[in-house]
């Protein structure tokens, strides 16, 4: 059993080795930190995770494919909708099964939506750790009216479990497609506002600008994904690039990090490509809305999945980056093997090199640019 | 690219050490021998026309009944959007791998986990300590043959099922009921007439 | 004297009403009114913690409002699942408040495992590490519903004797 | 549930309530100005001396009693600022928590006494029979020590301060600087707090907050300088008496130079109190919860009170030296003393006018409090480098500019005072129109988003 070799710390240099979390105000959920300071530039910060591992791998291969499902929620409670599809389309494959068109756009909807509330979080708690508390709650504030269409849509706020083997759970309800429609016009106006209090404050700027950055290549060899990898300049979005269900119907946008506060791949960057993202999905769910199909809402599969052994990948663009599920499967009614591939672990990887010489503030906004999310990087 | 090409490459550099890519029963990969792993991702990642700069994926799955442990790579490819499976079967007993944390840094916590997980042994890696359980946890919880502990440092890890306390409990308030309103002395039996 | 596991009557246990003078209930009524949390959010539970100081839901009407340090937290809500490796360290922070201190569980993670039974890493129940003073069910509770679990930790707190809440003190074998 | 039926309100007492926030509403600010006014211009030799002249009929220079008069009268003073820091502390909490929860689109405290007005009372109540915990590893004397030295801080610096035209408990020859050097009390206590607490977070709160404190005592200073050559004397009162009434009478419009240095020791001041953006001593998502991170129960209340109370201190320093003070507009120094009367108490309209007085000072705080509020729950913080940077980089300097430049224009103006009229009006009006501007914009910036606003209830 090896254990954390800490360097010996330089009494004469004042170094301090201070924990930071688990319970921590800016480490969103229970991450800790182990911080080697001197004075308040830190020397290096080591991650520590696992608070959170709630073996949801090993209880992949207790239960039977369907009743995986709610399970897939906890994975990234944040991005429930992600988690669901990402499942449903690895089982799916598993079993070649062809999902109605109807199940896609519906599902694409959700998502997309889902991608707002969860990228309202993260910009809202970045502000938060920047100093400013206002900015979360405006974020919180949209997000409850999200969180009621999601509602109405399947009857949770947080744990959707809405998307099943084969397509969805639920068709829209009535006089939904108004209101979200009424919502994506207060989020446009929404996200100006946003811009006016935060984005484009002097200070916030100046904190963001030029911190923590993370070069192209450095992004893509630590196996970075989603909007981090896109706020280092990378022009990569499996919608886009690896398209799956219904996105190839959709046109829209990839923002990509071009250094609006100093260099590319800062922690501004980051943060300001989920502001943009945040319209493109509005733009998505638009597009989806009026091209609607008619159709079934799942294609037909049996109550206990039997697929036949062998194994499959299936990548989705959550919110956090790329979700991969990864399921082997050995003929039986439970998956033989499955693994979760997230965004937020492959970022906590990154923190330990790209601390040194970091201030202790800086940390706190490194973790919140990155997005990391516990149960993610934990599961 | 697709995979057979890739394939092709691969085993044109590298040999028999690289097997057969399996039937592509849905998605197919090809097994490495062990000791030439790091060579194969090297290759992969450097030859013009592949470069997989993206290590999308690094896990394991435990075989008890082969007595192997796979670890799995996906790669991936970012300039031109393809990618391969690779799998090093390792023994169970005392599973031993070189770590790939040289070909790409995104591997040091994915192999890390991997360690936690299944207790597969990284030669090379620069910070190999267990990443989601406490440290002193004992076992790898992924394997297939993984008995659970009872509890973790005195926290039991089984709840007592409510129903019985809920039965306990009435029986309680019904002992406290009797002794409060004791009941009434049960009525002499009836002489019997003579 | 209220005891913290005091159970409804209905279950059979007894809810003993504490014969509190004039001087405790206006204590109560200060201490029920400003009860401030700890910002310790676990899991899924953390997510609706948030939205419990948010615009609609808004804690801070009741007089609670966060705060980061369990020094200056009256009571904690644990809120998602606990895992054996963040069991000791809720033991601990639970320990670092000051008297009277009190605990609510929020969700069902954290009032028995809920969906975890199968983990091998999950603690059964935050009251197998610290005890419990309202259990809040839910997977997740909305906020709302933390919101009546607050408000029966108000009337727990009205029905106690302030007296009864202090720390004992420091005994020979140790510091407490 | 029947063991749950413990009606909370209790019917009627809703009554109760409404009647005892109003009453209290009323009756603290009344409290808080009678004990000013009142109590305060007691602390007043000749006026003390008439008393125990005419009212006790005693030779003052010879009564045995006079002293005992003397310290009788400074300890009411005493009282009197004292109980008047902790009350606008406790409001000022209450008033934040609200203002807060409307800028934030909540609604805030709302169920102690109508809008929540008693929330400070039931905060303060419960942190008086919370647990004083001592951690053990701390250094125990130390740490039960520290907050008093940050209330004394806060509390000397109200000797100095005044409130209206005789409410000052001593008005110092050396008020202003008298002003500076009590602030750095607060600094002995927060260093200990730090220190004694044994935390690492703690440490590293007081550290910073030493280094913000003392580095900020220097553009402060510089600031203060710029008033004091335009009056020629470091008393407080004679700062505001050397003002007029009417805003182009304020030192902020009289220079050029003045108007950057009220900015500079506004921004100082927001450092020294450890206000957004200068948060960084007690950043929550930094350092949990800074250099009291430990402190509970009362001792956690005094940071409480002397945080809420500083407000206060900050408006009324800014207000003192570039606000015109207390000064009444059309009020005069002549027609103060002939409403005072000639005789040995002041005369009725004198008490009146002083209560006019007290008003005009506290409506011109209450302003900057509320702009320090408003500045709090909108900017982020920044970080411990661009902190040190902005003192010495650029507020050490303008300081220096602003000082020298009065130096010239006092000249000037005494040379021909019709030029520091002019600038006076000009001032003015530019500042009239830049507010007007930014109200404007304000305006539209809500108008853009107001017509699109859906109701917060599930729709």
């Amino acid at each position: 059993m090896s254990k954390l070799v800490l360097r010996r710390l330089d009494r004469n240099n004042e170094e301090m080795l201070i924990n930071f979390g688990p319970q921590h105000p800016s480490t969103h959920g229970v991450l800790n930190f182990l911080v080697e300071t001197d004075g308040e530039v830190m020397r290096r910060a080591i991650p520590d995770i696992g608070y959170l591992h709630r073996s949801l791998e090993k209880i992949g291969e207790m239960v039977q494919y369907p009743g995986y499902m709610p399970y897939t929620d906890r994975i990234d409670y944040l991005a429930a909708m992600f988690a669901n599809e990402g499942y449903a389309i690895a089982v799916e494959r598993l079993l070649k099964i062809e999902v109605p068109k109807r199940a896609q756009y519906l599902r694409a909807i959700s998502c997309e939506l889902n991608r707002i509330t969860s990228h309202l979080v993260s910009i809202g708690t970045m502000a938060t750790d920047i100093g400013a508390v206002t900015p979360l709650v405006y974020a919180l504030r949209e997000r409850e009216l999200l969180n009621d269409l999601l509602e109405a849509l399947c009857g949770a706020r947080l744990t959707y479990n809405y998307h099943r083997i084969g397509g969805v759970a639920f068709d829209m309800p009535e006089g939904w497609r108004d209101k979200v429609l009424a919502y994506l016009d207060r989020l446009d106006s929404s996200i100006q506002e946003w811009d006016r209090l935060i984005s484009t404050n002097e200070i916030y700027r100046k904190r963001l600008g030029g911190v923590a950055v993370i070069s192209r290549a450095q992004a893509i060899d630590y196996g970075l994904s989603g909007p981090n990898l896109r706020g280092s300049g990378v022009d990569w979005d499996l919608r886009r690039d690896v398209p799956y269900g219904a996105y190839p119907d959709f046109s829209f946008e990839v923002p990509v990090g071009c250094g609006w506060a100093g260099v590319v791949g800062d922690c501004y960057d980051r943060y300001y490509v989920r502001v943009l993202e945040m319209a493109q999905s509005s733009r998505i769910i638009r597009q989806a809305l009026e091209k609607m199909p008619d159709g079934e809402l799942t294609a037909k599969v049996s109550r206990k999945p039997k697929p036949e052994a062998g194994e499959v990948q299936s990548r989705i663009e959550s919110a956090r980056g790329e979700l991969a599920y990864y399921l082997v499967s050995d003929g039986t009614e439970r998956p033989y093997r499955l693994r979760a591939r997230t965004g937020s672990f492959m970022a906590m990887g990154i923190i330990e090199d790209i601390s040194p010489g970091l201030m202790v503030a800086d940390l706190v906004a490194l973790i919140a640019s990155l997005d990391v999310v516990a149960p993610e990087t934990d599961r | 690219m697709n995979t057979i090409e890739i394939h092709q490459k691969l085993q044109e550099a590298l040999g028999d050490a690289v097997g057969p890519l399996s039937e592509p029963k849905i998605d197919s990969f090809a097994v490495v021998k062990a000791d030439r792993i790091l060579e194969a991702c090297a290759f992969l990642r450097g030859t013009p026309g592949l470069e997989m700069d993206f290590l999308q994926d690094l896990t394991a799955v435990d075989w008890p009944k082969r007595s192997v442990i796979e670890v799995v790579y996906h790669l991936y490819s970012f300039p031109h959007r393809h990618g391969i499976v690779l799998k090093v079967e390792l023994d169970r007993a005392n599973p031993v791998v070189a770590t790939a944390t040289t070909v790409w840094k995104g591997a040091n916590w994915l192999e890390r986990e991997v360690y936690d997980l299944f207790g597969v042994t990284f030669t090379g890696h620069p910070d190999l300590r267990r990443v989601m359980l406490p440290d002193d946890w004992v076992g790898h919880p992924l394997r297939k043959d993984y008995q659970e502990e009872g509890g973790f440092h005195g926290i039991p890890n089984l709840r007592e099922n409510p129903l019985v306390e809920l039965r306990r409990l009435d029986l309680v308030r019904i002992a406290e009921h009797l002794k409060a309103n004791p009941p009434p002395p049960p009525p002499p039996p009836a002489e019997p007439k003579a | 004297m209220a005891h913290r596991d005091t159970m409804d009557a209905e279950l059979g246990g007894d809810v003993v009403f504490a014969h509190t003078s004039q001087l405790d209930k206006i204590i109560n009524l200060a201490r029920a009114n400003s009860l401030h949390y700890l910002l310790f959010g676990l899991a899924c539970c953390g997510i609706e913690l948030m939205q419990f100081g948010g615009p609609r839901a808004d804690a801070d009407r009741f007089g609670a409002v966060f705060r980061a340090t369990p020094r200056q937290a009256d009571f904690m809500i644990v809120a998602g699942t606990l895992t054996y490796k963040m069991a000791e360290r809720l033991k601990l922070l639970y320990d670092q408040m000051a008297e009277p201190k009190y605990v609510i569980s929020m969700g069902s993670c954290a009032n028995c495992g809920g969906l975890f039974q199968l983990a091998y890493s999950v603690c059964k129940g935050v009251d197998k590490v610290v005890p419990v003073d309202v259990y809040v069910p839910g997977c997740p509770p909305r906020p709302e519903a933390l919101t009546e679990g607050l408000l029966r930790l108000q009337d727990l707190i009205m029905r106690e004797r302030w007296k009864d809440k202090r720390r004992p003190p420091r005994t020979a074998a140790g510091k407490a | 549930m029947a063991q749950f039926s413990f009606a909370f309100p209790k019917p009627g007492t809703k009554k109760l309530l409404v009647g005892a926030t109003l009453g209290a509403a009323l009756a603290i600010p009344a409290l808080l100005a009678g004990l000013l006014v009142f109590l305060v211009p007691m602390v007043n030799k000749p006026l003390l001396d008439a008393f125990i002249r005419e009212k006790l009929g005693h030779v003052p220079a010879t009564w045995v009693g006079t002293q005992w008069v003397y310290a009788a009268a400074l300890f009411l003073a005493g009282i009197a600022m004292f109980t008047f820091a902790a009350i606008t502390g406790g409001i000022f909490s209450w008033y934040e928590r609200r203002v807060a929860a409307r800028i934030q689109s909540r609604i805030g405290p709302n169920r102690v006494g109508v809008a929540g007005f008693l929330q400070w009372i039931a905060d303060a109540v419960k942190l008086l029979f919370k647990e004083d915990l001592v951690p053990g590893e701390a250094d125990a004397m130390l740490f039960r020590a520290a907050p008093y030295f940050v209330v004394a801080g806060m509390t000397l610096v109200l000797v100095a301060l005044p409130a209206g035209q005789a409410i000052v408990v001593a008005d110092l020859d050396v008020g202003i600087f008298y002003i500076l050097a009590v602030t750095s009390f607060i600094v002995v206590g927060i260093l200990l707090s730090g220190w004694s607490s044994n935390s690492k977070w703690s440490l590293f709160g007081a550290i910073r907050a030493t280094a913000q404190v003392v580095s900020y005592e220097v553009p402060a200073g510089l600031a203060i300088l710029v008033p004091v050559l335009m009056a020629g004397t470091l008393s407080t009162q004679g700062l505001i008496r050397a003002q007029g009434g009417w805003p182009w009478e304020w030192f902020f419009f009289r220079n050029p130079a003045a108007a950057v240095a009220f900015f500079i020791l506004f921004i100082s001041q927001l450092a020294e109190g450890n206000r957004t953006p200068f948060d960084l001593a007690e950043a929550e998502s930094e350092l949990v919860a800074g250099y009291f991170s430990e402190y509970s129960g009362f001792r956690f209340a005094l940071y409480f009170l002397v945080e809420w109370a500083n407000l206060w201190i900050i408006g009324a320093v800014a207000t003192t030296l570039f606000l015109g003070g207390w000064q009444i507009p059309g009020v005069s120094a002549q027609t103060w003393a002939s409403v005072r009367g000639a005789g040995s108490f002041p005369a009725f309209g004198w008490w009146a006018l002083q209560f006019v007085s007290l008003g005009i000072f506290a409506v011109k705080t209450l302003f900057l409090v509320n702009v320090v509020i408003w500045i709090r729950w909108t900017l982020p913080r920044i970080r411990i480098d661009q902190m040190m940077n902005l003192c010495w980089k650029y507020l050490v300097p303008a300081g220096f500019a602003a000082m020298l430049f009065t130096l010239v224009w006092q000249m000037v103006a005494t040379w021909a005072p019709i030029v520091e009229k002019i600038t006076a009006l000009v001032v003015f009006a530019a500042t009239v129109w830049v507010t007007w501007r930014f109200l404007q914009q304000t305006r539209k910036n809500v108008s853009l988003i107001a017509h699109e606003r859906v109701d917060l209830s599930n729709w």
